[in-house]
């Protein structure tokens, strides 16, 4: 009852009812349109702010409470590549490039399901609405999804099919990727000025954020749309591996960062890290490493399945989830 | 053919070499370009544009479907390594097309 | 004495000063650009602000409050383009295309001169600055103007030398156009999420709009600006009807409105929505169903006459008349 | 004619084709694609661009006089067909040039 | 050669025109779409686009050194007298690039 | 003592620390970018939003208190440039074009560094975070360096060698170019609607302004990297210039500001101007003007030498010498 409640709620947030508006949009072929480059920019404001934000707040954390969650996402990152191809592979009966590939995109994150998981978890009521700090680090630390699906897609198939020095090169953009670059600076700004610092850029850092993620979402929206069209071409495996995976890989996350210590809403945000299929980075760091995959499949499935299902019904699955456990656990 | 044009009394020699024009997925970009500075293309032009051919989607097209252009002036020589380059190499996996045609410039030996 | 004040005071208001130093800008060759991938993100903006705010409000207003207004201006937008169309046939002496172009551009909407409406009551003092908050489905209703206007033109021009099937398009755009989807999308989301939700994303939605539309109209200014250098090629009839008609237009919305029984600051948009003549959604239309029609009549008057006149003195003088009539029909 | 190349030992042949351009006025940009997939296009490449030409502004001339430009290639029938749609169709009413050329590709079927 | 089309019974001509396309830095726009039009150019379509030749950084380095390429139909007179125009008052010293070549259009006379 | 602290302060200010940030993702080769629509639309807010500012408090100023400070700013317009030109002539070896075009970019004024050092006074605590607010209108004197120094190029050239015609462009374009018209513009428009008609715009162009400017700074050390890479083709003469010179001009604004009784944060701002090195006017008006100069010297000396350099040590420097000289003349 509870459980219907909070999808109930989440489905009528602005976040989602932008989403979906923008789903809509693409559905009836309007020409609603955010631009380009506008679109880059806010991805650049959303992540800086997270990582801002978090660094604000991290001072007194010590390095031990780091440690374990950080272990745990290093865990999910090697795990969920893994169990992906190897699902993909057997039952799925892909090739070893179309398998790895697609791994790669469940193993990493997506920058949307995650800023949207924050927001979730922010627009609860006060004293509710707190996680941990370090938080943008596991999601850095989860990019690394995709270097061992790559890796992983490399063994097999031997290193002559696959294209040469491309993947020390996928290794080196996934260390230095934006996302990994905006959070991870984020931090340590945020670390370094402090409350006081922020205290004047907050108004763009922190007021705003939520309404600029809203109109982020509405071309999202539109994307996953677009992708939402093809959706019958990816065919019923990957239709149901685009469903069912990301809740398996949610309450995985929400599990393993509990135990390790996390907050019930700091291990609900590990969840959605692990439940989110990348479609920005995955992409382009497997098409440059095994261009034989098929990027229709890779894309529809996590443009056109994945993140609506994480936005619309994951998040607030696996926010339940997390407190359940909690309670079962006597945390809460 | 239209080689010599005289005007201020001082004859302007226009050379005939050869433009080849790539247009490939933006995730190519970096890589041709190595490659055709490597076969022995002095400079190029890029520019943005979109299309679509006989293949799908491909890994860009979450960013509008964009591919890049790229334009090369060469001698024949260069031409014919590039697009035998292309063949080799990006036609197989990639969405990439590549095309040659003769041009006429002023100063030949700055490409060649 | 009252209406030269408020003229006054509309002059000096940031977003007129905004869009003449963009006008200046333009008159002399200035390089001030604001570049379109940014002005397009904030159209997009600033309609979605309307339409939320908007259905934030919505609560309580009940659907008979709602039909008499939405009545008198889908009269208004069925008379406007009739109207304009024959006086343009007759003492114009435009051919059918032109006639009926014009007549496309007169009967809709400019979202600019909208949104400056409405943001002309927003400053009005505490308890002077409400209106009705299903304003923006009646600027959605009065885009079909373009539709009203196009048939007329096709019907006199017999189908055989418009544009086949181009008029099916049309309707279809008008329909799903950016604008539409927008005010009404914002305005269910409004509905949806109410107050509560509106709260933590009303920074940017609320808080930011006056200034972002100030910076927008600077950006309109030079847009009129380059339109006004051709002033003179529209000839003595366009530069006449240009400045009356929206005017006649202006009269004939807020008397309709108030009759319909909005507000005096009701009727004053709706005033506006009359006068002001669409730049953006009508050349389109236009030119795909009559591409025989001389764009350059079109754009000069409605970007070049009708949209500086409409900022600078029109919306005063409505303001000035809405008041006026309630007054004089006991309402105020 | 320089059609043949010997290059690692096996030959590559480059085939000529025609490249269509066209430079439109943006409003027309779906209609074009259509219409040159209609006449037996099977792709095309699209950029931005803006011009001036003989006629006055156009109906985008408020969002800065862009144009768009279509390539395509096909093949000579083709390039008559798309060039005489175009005079019959588009240049009376509308801000359209369209030209063509012959260019030289390595997989002349992939456009035919 | 090919110059005319029979289609719907009646025959389009095609003519020849020529085909002049700049490459040059941001700064130069304004000066050289001038120059082409007072050297005789009806028309002009204009692209952003990015390069790299064998001068270094130019002036709009700052802006991710982008260039604009100019292209131009015009008859071969005008053809020549652009590209003198290019090597007199150009190549010496900004970053340019010129380069003609031959396409066919229908409507020859709006070129020439 | 307090320099140290003063310095130490600067940064680890959000400002520094986005700017460090920028450079360092530049270096690495990371792919953070925020697309260049996005930051012209960002610079024309900041412009407007100081001419803005400065003209909402300009309410009381007397043209006398303005009239020695402007000759002031013009003094340095004048003598910067020349003395700029006789150095690079003397011991820099520079042809004329390449001494003039590098005077030009040293004489006339960076908006960044502009920007920074009137956000680095706003960051001081109440009460000693003021400065006189026709500062914007300096700031637009200041950009006729460029033109002193051209003058004084394409004189000692002869006009045969310079390109004809073009300094009477550029003479126009520094008049009606986009730092003055948005700098004066916001100014009038900030004097005509005074603080009651910029209240409701405040959020915008008060309240946001310091973060917008954090994430601009994102994007300036990116650009300020990428000619980082060029340090040492530009040689040891053009390193110490790009760091001795600004310090010197520095202390001149400061100095000749305080003396034309501007207080101290007026005089700072004053000699930050002096200090800074123009990198988007200068270079467009260079390259018209002598195409024979060779722009990877102005450009790596202005931009990857003395922007940092102003940034990270000039500003925290010329705050504390201006504290110091008024304390010396008595005035604090
Ligand atoms: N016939 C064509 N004419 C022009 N451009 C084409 C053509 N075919 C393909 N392209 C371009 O080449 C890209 C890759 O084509 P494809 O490999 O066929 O998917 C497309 O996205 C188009 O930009
Ligand atoms: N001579 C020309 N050379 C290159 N492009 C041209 C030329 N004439 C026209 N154009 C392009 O075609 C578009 C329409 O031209 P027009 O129909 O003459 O107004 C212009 O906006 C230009 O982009
Ligand atoms: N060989 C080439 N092929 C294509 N474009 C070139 C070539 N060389 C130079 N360019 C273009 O012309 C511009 C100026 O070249 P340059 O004067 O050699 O620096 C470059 O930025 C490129 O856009
Ligand atoms: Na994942
Ligand atoms: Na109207
Ligand atoms: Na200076």
């Amino acid at each position: 009852m509870d459980t219907i409640e909070i999808i109930r709620s989440n489905l009528l947030s602005p976040l989602v009812l932008a989403f979906v508006l923008g789903i809509v949009a693409t559905l009836i072929r309007s020409e609603v349109e955010i631009p380009e480059p506008v679109i880059k920019a806010i991805s650049v404001y959303l992540l800086f702010s997270i990582g801002l934000n978090g660094g604000v707040e991290l001072a007194g954390t010590t390095f031990s409470e780091f440690l374990l969650p950080a272990l745990a996402t290093i865990a999910l990152a090697i795990a969920v590549p893994t169990w992906c191809y190897l699902i993909l592979r057997g039952p799925g009966r892909f090739d070893i490039p179309n398998a790895a590939g697609i791994a790669a995109h469940y193993g990493s994150v997506s920058s949307v399901t995650f800023v949207a998981g924050i927001s979730f978890v922010e627009r609860l009521p006060e004293g509710q609405n707190t996680f941990e700090a370090f938080i943008p680090a596991l999601a850095a630390l989860m990019e690394w999804g995709i270097v061992v699906a790559l890796f992983i897609g490399r063994w097999r198939l031997g290193a002559s099919q696959a294209q040469n020095g491309e993947l020390g090169r996928v290794i080196r953009d996934t260390l230095t990727g934006r996302s990994v670059v905006l959070l991870l600076g984020g931090l340590l700004i945020g670390v370094i000025v402090g409350e006081q610092g922020f205290e004047r850029i907050k108004p763009l850092y922190g007021d705003l954020f939520r309404g600029v993620l809203v109109f982020f979402l509405i071309e999202m929206g539109m994307l996953a749309g677009r992708q939402l069209r093809d959706f019958v071409k990816v065919g019923p495996f990957m239709a149901v591996f685009g469903t069912v995976m990301p809740i398996f890989h949610g309450i995985a996350g929400v599990s393993l960062g509990l135990l390790a210590g996390l907050s019930p809403n700091g291990a609900f945000i590990l969840g959605a890290l692990a439940a989110s299929a990348s479609y920005i980075d995955a992409p382009a760091a497997v098409r440059a490493t095994f261009p034989q995959a098929n990027p229709s499949i890779y894309l529809t499935s996590s443009l056109g399945i994945t993140l609506p299902m994480n936005l619309i019904i994951g998040l607030p699955l696996y926010y339940e989830y997390a407190r359940w456990l909690s309670v079962a656990l006597g945390r809460m | 053919m239209h080689n010599g044009v005289h005007g201020k009394g001082q004859e302007m020699k226009l050379t005939t070499v050869r433009l080849v024009t790539i247009i490939a997925e933006p995730i190519l970009k970096d890589r041709l370009l190595q490659e055709i500075h490597t076969l022995g293309a002095h400079g190029y032009t890029i520019s943005e544009v979109h299309g679509e051919g006989t293949r799908g989607i491909h890994a860009s097209q979450w960013q509008g479907g964009g591919n890049v252009k790229i334009e090369t002036l060469v001698s024949p020589e260069v031409a014919d390594r590039i697009m035998e380059a292309m063949t080799d190499h990006y036609f197989p996996n990639y969405a990439v097309i590549a095309y040659v045609h003769d041009v006429q410039v002023v100063r030949g030996e700055k490409f060649a």
